[in-house]
Protein backbone atom coordinates (compact mmCIF):
# COMPACT_ATOMS: atom_id res chain seq x y z
CA UNK A 1 0.00 0.00 0.00
CA UNK A 2 1.62 3.39 -0.77
CA UNK A 3 -0.08 6.99 0.17
CA UNK A 4 -0.83 9.16 -3.15
CA UNK A 5 -0.46 13.05 -2.07
CA UNK A 6 -2.02 15.54 -4.93
CA UNK A 7 -1.71 19.29 -4.40
CA UNK A 8 -2.75 22.32 -5.77
CA UNK A 9 -4.37 22.22 -9.08
CA UNK A 10 -3.18 17.93 -9.48
CA UNK A 11 -5.54 17.70 -5.94
CA UNK A 12 -8.32 19.63 -7.91
CA UNK A 13 -8.16 17.46 -11.09
CA UNK A 14 -7.73 14.48 -9.56
CA UNK A 15 -11.09 15.73 -7.33
CA UNK A 16 -9.19 14.57 -3.98
CA UNK A 17 -6.05 15.21 -1.88
CA UNK A 18 -5.16 11.61 -0.87
CA UNK A 19 -5.49 8.19 -1.56
CA UNK A 20 -4.04 5.27 -0.46
CA UNK A 21 -3.86 2.64 -2.77
CA UNK A 22 -2.24 -1.22 -3.69
CA UNK A 23 0.01 -0.66 -6.93
CA UNK A 24 -0.13 -3.00 -9.55
CA UNK A 25 2.78 -5.48 -10.18
CA UNK A 26 5.14 -4.00 -13.01
CA UNK A 27 5.52 -0.75 -11.84
CA UNK A 28 8.89 0.55 -11.60
CA UNK A 29 9.85 3.51 -11.50
CA UNK A 30 7.58 7.03 -11.00
CA UNK A 31 7.05 7.42 -15.17
CA UNK A 32 5.43 4.18 -14.79
CA UNK A 33 3.16 4.98 -12.09
CA UNK A 34 2.17 8.63 -13.54
CA UNK A 35 1.32 6.23 -16.85
CA UNK A 36 -0.86 3.99 -15.22
CA UNK A 37 -2.50 7.57 -13.33
CA UNK A 38 -3.27 8.61 -16.57
CA UNK A 39 -5.62 6.07 -17.45
CA UNK A 40 -7.70 7.57 -14.45
CA UNK A 41 -6.74 11.01 -14.43
CA UNK A 42 -5.63 13.09 -17.67
CA UNK A 43 -3.35 15.46 -16.00
CA UNK A 44 -1.20 13.12 -15.53
CA UNK A 45 -0.58 12.78 -19.39
CA UNK A 46 1.14 16.51 -19.00
CA UNK A 47 4.85 15.56 -17.49
CA UNK A 48 5.84 18.92 -18.35
CA UNK A 49 3.39 20.70 -15.49
CA UNK A 50 3.57 17.93 -13.30
CA UNK A 51 6.32 17.43 -10.28
CA UNK A 52 7.22 14.91 -7.83
CA UNK A 53 8.15 13.89 -4.77
CA UNK A 54 8.69 10.25 -2.87
CA UNK A 55 8.11 10.10 1.36
CA UNK A 56 8.53 14.06 1.64
CA UNK A 57 11.61 14.66 -0.79
CA UNK A 58 11.42 16.02 -4.36
CA UNK A 59 12.32 13.31 -6.99
CA UNK A 60 12.17 12.85 -10.83
CA UNK A 61 10.03 10.87 -13.12
CA UNK A 62 13.12 8.39 -13.48
CA UNK A 63 13.14 7.64 -9.48
CA UNK A 64 11.98 4.18 -8.53
CA UNK A 65 9.63 3.39 -6.40
CA UNK A 66 11.41 0.99 -4.54
CA UNK A 67 9.76 0.96 -0.85
CA UNK A 68 8.52 4.46 -0.83
CA UNK A 69 5.54 4.91 1.35
CA UNK A 70 3.96 8.37 0.63
CA UNK A 71 4.24 10.14 -3.40
CA UNK A 72 3.01 12.91 -4.07
CA UNK A 73 2.15 14.88 -7.47
CA UNK A 74 2.12 18.89 -7.87
CA UNK A 75 2.42 21.13 -10.37
CA UNK A 76 5.92 23.47 -10.54
CA UNK A 77 5.68 25.13 -7.26
CA UNK A 78 4.68 28.86 -6.91
CA UNK A 79 5.73 29.94 -3.31
CA UNK A 80 7.89 33.35 -1.79
CA UNK B 1 20.87 28.37 14.06
CA UNK B 2 18.28 27.78 11.77
CA UNK B 3 14.66 28.87 12.37
CA UNK B 4 12.27 27.55 9.91
CA UNK B 5 8.35 28.71 11.02
CA UNK B 6 5.43 27.95 8.71
CA UNK B 7 1.96 29.46 9.88
CA UNK B 8 -1.43 31.21 8.79
CA UNK B 9 0.12 34.38 11.07
CA UNK B 10 1.78 37.57 10.43
CA UNK B 11 5.80 37.70 11.09
CA UNK B 12 8.03 40.16 13.24
CA UNK B 13 10.23 41.08 12.07
CA UNK B 14 12.38 42.59 15.07
CA UNK B 15 12.13 39.43 16.94
CA UNK B 16 13.54 37.67 14.15
CA UNK B 17 16.64 39.89 14.11
CA UNK B 18 17.21 40.08 17.26
CA UNK B 19 17.43 36.54 17.39
CA UNK B 20 20.13 36.36 15.12
CA UNK B 21 21.79 39.30 16.27
CA UNK B 22 24.91 37.14 18.32
CA UNK B 23 28.36 37.03 18.92
CA UNK B 24 30.08 37.40 15.60
CA UNK B 25 27.30 38.36 13.54
CA UNK B 26 28.02 41.73 11.40
CA UNK B 27 25.50 41.42 9.17
CA UNK B 28 22.02 40.52 8.65
CA UNK B 29 20.48 40.30 4.72
CA UNK B 30 16.51 40.27 4.76
CA UNK B 31 13.74 39.51 2.53
CA UNK B 32 9.89 39.93 2.24
CA UNK B 33 8.05 38.78 -0.29
CA UNK B 34 4.99 41.18 -0.12
CA UNK B 35 0.95 40.38 -1.80
CA UNK B 36 0.77 42.65 -5.01
CA UNK B 37 -2.70 44.20 -5.87
CA UNK B 38 -2.64 44.04 -9.05
CA UNK B 39 -4.90 43.56 -11.91
CA UNK B 40 -8.11 42.85 -9.36
CA UNK B 41 -6.61 40.96 -7.30
CA UNK B 42 -8.44 40.51 -4.35
CA UNK B 43 -6.51 37.83 -2.29
CA UNK B 44 -3.80 35.14 -2.61
CA UNK B 45 -4.35 31.46 -0.78
CA UNK B 46 -0.75 29.60 -0.19
CA UNK B 47 -1.27 25.81 -0.20
CA UNK B 48 1.87 23.73 0.91
CA UNK B 49 2.50 20.12 1.56
CA UNK B 50 2.71 20.35 5.55
CA UNK B 51 4.79 16.93 5.77
CA UNK B 52 7.19 18.20 3.12
CA UNK B 53 7.66 21.64 3.51
CA UNK B 54 9.48 22.52 7.36
CA UNK B 55 12.63 19.76 6.20
CA UNK B 56 12.30 21.17 2.50
CA UNK B 57 13.08 24.54 4.29
CA UNK B 58 15.59 23.25 6.57
CA UNK B 59 17.67 21.30 4.14
CA UNK B 60 17.99 24.78 1.88
CA UNK B 61 18.91 26.70 4.75
CA UNK B 62 21.44 24.29 5.86
CA UNK B 63 22.80 24.27 2.63
CA UNK B 64 23.30 28.51 2.83
CA UNK B 65 24.77 28.09 5.66
CA UNK B 66 27.59 25.67 4.55
CA UNK B 67 27.88 27.79 1.61
CA UNK B 68 28.58 31.08 3.02
CA UNK B 69 29.75 29.63 6.82
CA UNK B 70 26.89 31.63 7.56
CA UNK B 71 25.82 32.60 11.46
CA UNK B 72 22.06 31.65 11.19
CA UNK B 73 19.20 31.51 8.71
CA UNK B 74 15.78 32.12 9.65
CA UNK B 75 12.71 31.20 7.34
CA UNK B 76 9.26 32.50 7.69
CA UNK B 77 6.46 30.98 5.30
CA UNK B 78 2.55 32.04 5.74
CA UNK B 79 -0.06 29.88 4.34
CA UNK B 80 -3.32 30.61 3.71
CA UNK B 81 -5.78 33.43 2.71
CA UNK B 82 -3.49 36.97 2.55
CA UNK B 83 -4.81 40.21 1.14
CA UNK B 84 -2.83 42.47 -1.20
CA UNK B 85 0.11 44.22 1.28
CA UNK B 86 0.03 41.35 3.35
CA UNK B 87 3.71 39.31 4.26
CA UNK B 88 4.34 35.99 2.27
CA UNK B 89 7.36 35.08 3.10
CA UNK B 90 10.41 36.17 5.10
CA UNK B 91 14.37 34.79 4.72
CA UNK B 92 17.17 36.23 7.13
CA UNK B 93 20.93 35.21 6.46
CA UNK B 94 23.39 36.36 9.23
CA UNK B 95 27.34 36.48 8.72
CA UNK B 96 30.00 38.44 10.24
CA UNK B 97 30.18 40.27 6.66
CA UNK B 98 28.08 41.50 4.43
CA UNK B 99 28.85 40.32 1.28
CA UNK B 100 28.12 36.61 2.34
CA UNK B 101 24.59 37.55 4.11
CA UNK B 102 23.18 39.15 0.72
CA UNK B 103 24.75 36.72 -1.77
CA UNK B 104 22.95 33.75 0.70
CA UNK B 105 19.94 35.89 1.01
CA UNK B 106 19.64 36.27 -2.84
CA UNK B 107 20.39 32.23 -2.50
CA UNK B 108 17.81 30.76 -0.37
CA UNK B 109 14.73 33.27 -1.74
CA UNK B 110 16.19 32.43 -5.52
CA UNK B 111 15.66 28.05 -4.35
CA UNK B 112 12.88 28.44 -2.19
CA UNK B 113 10.85 30.03 -5.33
CA UNK B 114 11.19 27.07 -7.43
CA UNK B 115 12.47 24.27 -4.66
CA UNK B 116 9.65 24.54 -1.48
CA UNK B 117 6.37 23.00 -1.96
CA UNK B 118 4.23 25.78 -1.98
CA UNK B 119 1.40 26.86 -4.67
CA UNK B 120 -0.74 29.99 -4.89
CA UNK B 121 -4.15 30.84 -6.22
CA UNK B 122 -4.88 33.95 -7.11
CA UNK B 123 -9.01 35.44 -6.63
CA UNK B 124 -10.23 38.02 -8.57
CA UNK B 125 -12.94 40.70 -8.13
CA UNK B 126 -14.44 39.36 -10.74
CA UNK B 127 -14.46 35.88 -9.05
CA UNK B 128 -12.40 34.18 -10.98
CA UNK B 129 -9.62 31.55 -8.90
CA UNK B 130 -6.15 30.79 -11.11
CA UNK B 131 -3.40 28.97 -10.06
CA UNK B 132 -0.42 30.87 -9.84
CA UNK B 133 1.66 29.62 -13.39
CA UNK B 134 5.38 29.11 -12.30
CA UNK B 135 7.66 31.20 -13.96
CA UNK B 136 10.54 30.38 -16.13
CA UNK B 137 12.59 33.50 -14.91
CA UNK B 138 12.31 32.18 -11.61
CA UNK B 139 13.60 28.51 -13.16
CA UNK B 140 16.83 30.65 -14.66
CA UNK B 141 17.53 32.29 -10.94
CA UNK B 142 17.91 29.58 -8.99
CA UNK B 143 19.80 27.67 -11.71
CA UNK B 144 22.50 30.08 -11.70
CA UNK B 145 23.30 28.42 -8.00
CA UNK B 146 24.20 25.10 -9.68
CA UNK C 1 9.19 57.26 -1.05
CA UNK C 2 12.66 58.21 0.79
CA UNK C 3 13.06 58.20 4.08
CA UNK C 4 16.48 58.57 5.48
CA UNK C 5 16.60 58.72 9.48
CA UNK C 6 19.89 59.37 11.78
CA UNK C 7 19.89 58.97 15.09
CA UNK C 8 20.89 57.93 18.53
CA UNK C 9 18.40 55.56 19.28
CA UNK C 10 17.64 51.99 18.28
CA UNK C 11 15.30 51.46 15.09
CA UNK C 12 12.05 49.32 14.42
CA UNK C 13 12.29 47.03 11.35
CA UNK C 14 8.44 45.87 11.71
CA UNK C 15 7.57 49.60 11.00
CA UNK C 16 10.02 50.36 8.50
CA UNK C 17 8.90 47.67 6.23
CA UNK C 18 4.78 48.39 6.87
CA UNK C 19 5.67 51.49 5.58
CA UNK C 20 7.10 50.45 2.26
CA UNK C 21 4.81 47.58 1.99
CA UNK C 22 1.93 49.98 -0.27
CA UNK C 23 0.75 49.00 -3.32
CA UNK C 24 2.41 47.14 -5.88
CA UNK C 25 5.49 46.49 -3.97
CA UNK C 26 6.39 42.50 -4.13
CA UNK C 27 9.63 42.75 -2.13
CA UNK C 28 11.82 44.32 0.16
CA UNK C 29 14.91 43.44 0.29
CA UNK C 30 16.52 44.89 3.63
CA UNK C 31 20.37 44.55 5.50
CA UNK C 32 21.15 45.28 8.97
CA UNK C 33 24.76 46.23 10.18
CA UNK C 34 25.24 45.44 13.68
CA UNK C 35 28.44 45.91 15.91
CA UNK C 36 30.72 42.40 16.29
CA UNK C 37 32.20 41.67 19.45
CA UNK C 38 35.62 40.75 18.49
CA UNK C 39 39.26 41.28 20.33
CA UNK C 40 38.02 42.73 23.33
CA UNK C 41 35.67 45.49 21.81
CA UNK C 42 33.56 46.96 24.32
CA UNK C 43 31.94 50.09 22.26
CA UNK C 44 32.01 51.54 19.03
CA UNK C 45 31.38 55.24 18.72
CA UNK C 46 29.85 56.94 15.80
CA UNK C 47 30.71 60.25 14.56
CA UNK C 48 29.28 62.34 11.64
CA UNK C 49 29.00 65.30 9.65
CA UNK C 50 25.38 66.40 10.95
CA UNK C 51 24.78 68.76 8.19
CA UNK C 52 25.57 66.59 5.00
CA UNK C 53 24.93 63.35 6.58
CA UNK C 54 20.99 63.58 5.41
CA UNK C 55 21.88 64.87 1.98
CA UNK C 56 24.10 62.42 1.43
CA UNK C 57 21.90 59.63 2.62
CA UNK C 58 19.13 60.93 0.01
CA UNK C 59 20.70 61.79 -2.96
CA UNK C 60 22.56 58.30 -2.76
CA UNK C 61 18.86 56.53 -1.66
CA UNK C 62 17.85 58.92 -5.37
CA UNK C 63 20.40 56.93 -7.15
CA UNK C 64 19.01 53.99 -6.32
CA UNK C 65 15.74 54.50 -7.08
CA UNK C 66 16.45 55.71 -10.81
CA UNK C 67 18.94 52.79 -11.61
CA UNK C 68 16.17 49.54 -10.08
CA UNK C 69 12.55 51.76 -10.91
CA UNK C 70 12.58 51.35 -7.18
CA UNK C 71 9.33 51.76 -4.99
CA UNK C 72 10.64 52.87 -1.66
CA UNK C 73 14.25 53.09 -0.32
CA UNK C 74 14.78 53.67 4.01
CA UNK C 75 17.72 54.20 5.46
CA UNK C 76 18.63 54.11 9.33
CA UNK C 77 21.94 55.20 11.08
CA UNK C 78 22.65 55.51 14.26
CA UNK C 79 25.15 57.73 16.08
CA UNK C 80 26.76 57.74 19.25
CA UNK C 81 28.00 54.69 21.43
CA UNK C 82 27.46 51.23 20.62
CA UNK C 83 27.72 48.33 22.50
CA UNK C 84 28.44 44.47 20.68
CA UNK C 85 24.86 43.27 19.43
CA UNK C 86 23.54 46.64 18.62
CA UNK C 87 22.21 47.44 15.00
CA UNK C 88 24.27 50.42 13.34
CA UNK C 89 22.59 50.39 10.17
CA UNK C 90 19.34 49.30 8.47
CA UNK C 91 19.15 49.77 4.51
CA UNK C 92 15.57 48.71 2.47
CA UNK C 93 14.77 48.90 -1.23
CA UNK C 94 11.47 48.28 -2.38
CA UNK C 95 10.44 47.52 -5.45
CA UNK C 96 7.79 45.33 -7.27
CA UNK C 97 10.32 42.26 -8.31
CA UNK C 98 12.88 40.71 -6.20
CA UNK C 99 15.98 41.11 -8.17
CA UNK C 100 15.77 44.98 -8.31
CA UNK C 101 15.18 45.22 -4.34
CA UNK C 102 17.98 42.78 -3.67
CA UNK C 103 20.54 44.19 -5.88
CA UNK C 104 19.87 47.85 -5.01
CA UNK C 105 19.78 47.15 -0.80
CA UNK C 106 23.58 46.07 -2.06
CA UNK C 107 24.61 48.91 -3.95
CA UNK C 108 23.19 51.49 -1.08
CA UNK C 109 25.39 49.64 1.62
CA UNK C 110 28.21 49.17 -0.76
CA UNK C 111 27.95 52.87 -1.53
CA UNK C 112 27.00 54.12 1.87
CA UNK C 113 29.97 52.59 3.26
CA UNK C 114 32.99 55.16 1.12
CA UNK C 115 30.33 57.78 0.32
CA UNK C 116 28.66 59.17 3.71
CA UNK C 117 29.88 60.86 6.04
CA UNK C 118 30.49 58.39 9.18
CA UNK C 119 33.40 57.50 11.38
CA UNK C 120 33.83 54.52 13.66
CA UNK C 121 36.37 54.43 16.77
CA UNK C 122 36.29 51.36 18.38
CA UNK C 123 37.02 51.27 22.62
CA UNK C 124 38.82 48.31 23.75
CA UNK C 125 38.86 46.38 27.32
CA UNK C 126 42.28 47.09 27.35
CA UNK C 127 41.75 51.00 27.36
CA UNK C 128 42.50 51.98 23.97
CA UNK C 129 40.13 53.93 21.76
CA UNK C 130 40.99 53.32 17.80
CA UNK C 131 40.21 55.26 14.69
CA UNK C 132 38.46 51.92 12.37
CA UNK C 133 40.74 52.31 9.12
CA UNK C 134 38.79 52.00 5.54
CA UNK C 135 38.74 48.90 4.19
CA UNK C 136 40.24 48.40 0.44
CA UNK C 137 37.55 46.07 0.30
CA UNK C 138 35.09 48.55 0.43
CA UNK C 139 36.63 50.68 -1.95
CA UNK C 140 36.10 47.70 -4.53
CA UNK C 141 32.86 46.79 -3.57
CA UNK C 142 31.57 50.31 -4.05
CA UNK C 143 34.01 50.64 -7.28
CA UNK C 144 31.97 47.92 -8.91
CA UNK C 145 28.47 49.79 -9.35
CA UNK C 146 30.45 52.28 -11.81
CA UNK D 1 35.60 84.02 5.60
CA UNK D 2 35.41 80.35 5.68
CA UNK D 3 34.23 77.88 7.86
CA UNK D 4 36.76 74.76 8.33
CA UNK D 5 35.61 71.45 9.55
CA UNK D 6 37.54 68.85 11.16
CA UNK D 7 36.02 65.21 11.97
CA UNK D 8 37.21 61.95 13.40
CA UNK D 9 41.13 62.08 13.66
CA UNK D 10 41.58 65.00 11.50
CA UNK D 11 39.43 66.53 14.76
CA UNK D 12 41.61 65.19 16.84
CA UNK D 13 44.75 66.04 14.94
CA UNK D 14 43.87 69.67 14.42
CA UNK D 15 43.11 69.59 18.32
CA UNK D 16 39.02 71.27 17.36
CA UNK D 17 36.23 70.63 15.11
CA UNK D 18 35.74 74.01 13.67
CA UNK D 19 37.22 77.03 12.65
CA UNK D 20 36.32 80.32 10.83
CA UNK D 21 39.28 81.55 8.76
CA UNK D 22 40.21 84.40 5.90
CA UNK D 23 41.77 82.40 3.59
CA UNK D 24 45.40 84.36 1.96
CA UNK D 25 45.00 85.44 -1.45
CA UNK D 26 46.41 82.76 -4.01
CA UNK D 27 44.82 79.95 -3.08
CA UNK D 28 43.04 78.48 -5.81
CA UNK D 29 42.28 74.98 -5.15
CA UNK D 30 41.56 72.51 -2.26
CA UNK D 31 45.35 71.26 -2.87
CA UNK D 32 46.04 74.50 -2.25
CA UNK D 33 44.16 75.02 0.85
CA UNK D 34 45.49 71.52 2.43
CA UNK D 35 49.14 72.56 1.66
CA UNK D 36 48.28 76.15 3.43
CA UNK D 37 46.91 74.13 6.23
CA UNK D 38 50.03 71.46 6.47
CA UNK D 39 52.10 74.12 7.81
CA UNK D 40 49.80 74.21 11.11
CA UNK D 41 48.72 70.80 11.20
CA UNK D 42 51.21 68.17 9.84
CA UNK D 43 48.47 65.29 8.93
CA UNK D 44 47.05 67.49 5.84
CA UNK D 45 50.41 66.36 4.67
CA UNK D 46 48.79 63.18 4.57
CA UNK D 47 46.77 63.32 1.49
CA UNK D 48 46.28 59.39 0.85
CA UNK D 49 44.12 59.02 4.40
CA UNK D 50 42.48 62.97 4.01
CA UNK D 51 39.31 62.90 1.96
CA UNK D 52 37.32 66.80 1.30
CA UNK D 53 33.94 68.15 1.14
CA UNK D 54 33.04 71.54 -0.24
CA UNK D 55 29.65 72.72 1.01
CA UNK D 56 28.64 69.52 2.31
CA UNK D 57 29.11 67.65 -0.87
CA UNK D 58 32.31 65.26 -1.89
CA UNK D 59 34.98 66.97 -3.62
CA UNK D 60 38.45 66.34 -4.58
CA UNK D 61 41.70 68.14 -3.77
CA UNK D 62 41.41 69.88 -7.50
CA UNK D 63 37.82 70.94 -6.77
CA UNK D 64 37.84 75.00 -6.93
CA UNK D 65 37.62 76.91 -3.41
CA UNK D 66 35.62 79.27 -5.38
CA UNK D 67 32.62 81.20 -3.18
CA UNK D 68 32.52 77.76 -0.65
CA UNK D 69 31.63 78.52 2.12
CA UNK D 70 32.29 75.60 4.46
CA UNK D 71 34.71 73.10 3.86
CA UNK D 72 35.46 70.05 5.83
CA UNK D 73 38.42 67.53 5.75
CA UNK D 74 38.64 64.53 7.33
CA UNK D 75 39.43 60.27 6.84
CA UNK D 76 38.27 57.87 4.60
CA UNK D 77 34.62 57.58 5.85
CA UNK D 78 34.10 54.19 7.65
CA UNK D 79 29.79 54.13 8.31
CA UNK D 80 27.98 51.44 8.04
Amino acid sequence: MVTLLYFAKVREAVGMGEERIELPDGLSTIADLADWLTVRYPIFGDRERLRVAVDQVMAKFDTRIGAAKEIAFFPPVTGG
Amino acid sequence: MITIRISREPFEVDAALAALSREGIGAVASFVGIVRGNGGLVALTLEHYPSMTEAALHDLAKEAVARWSLGGVTIYHRVGRLVPGNPIVFVACASAHRRAALEACTFVIDRLKTGAPFWKQESFTDGRDVWVEAHESDDAAAARWG
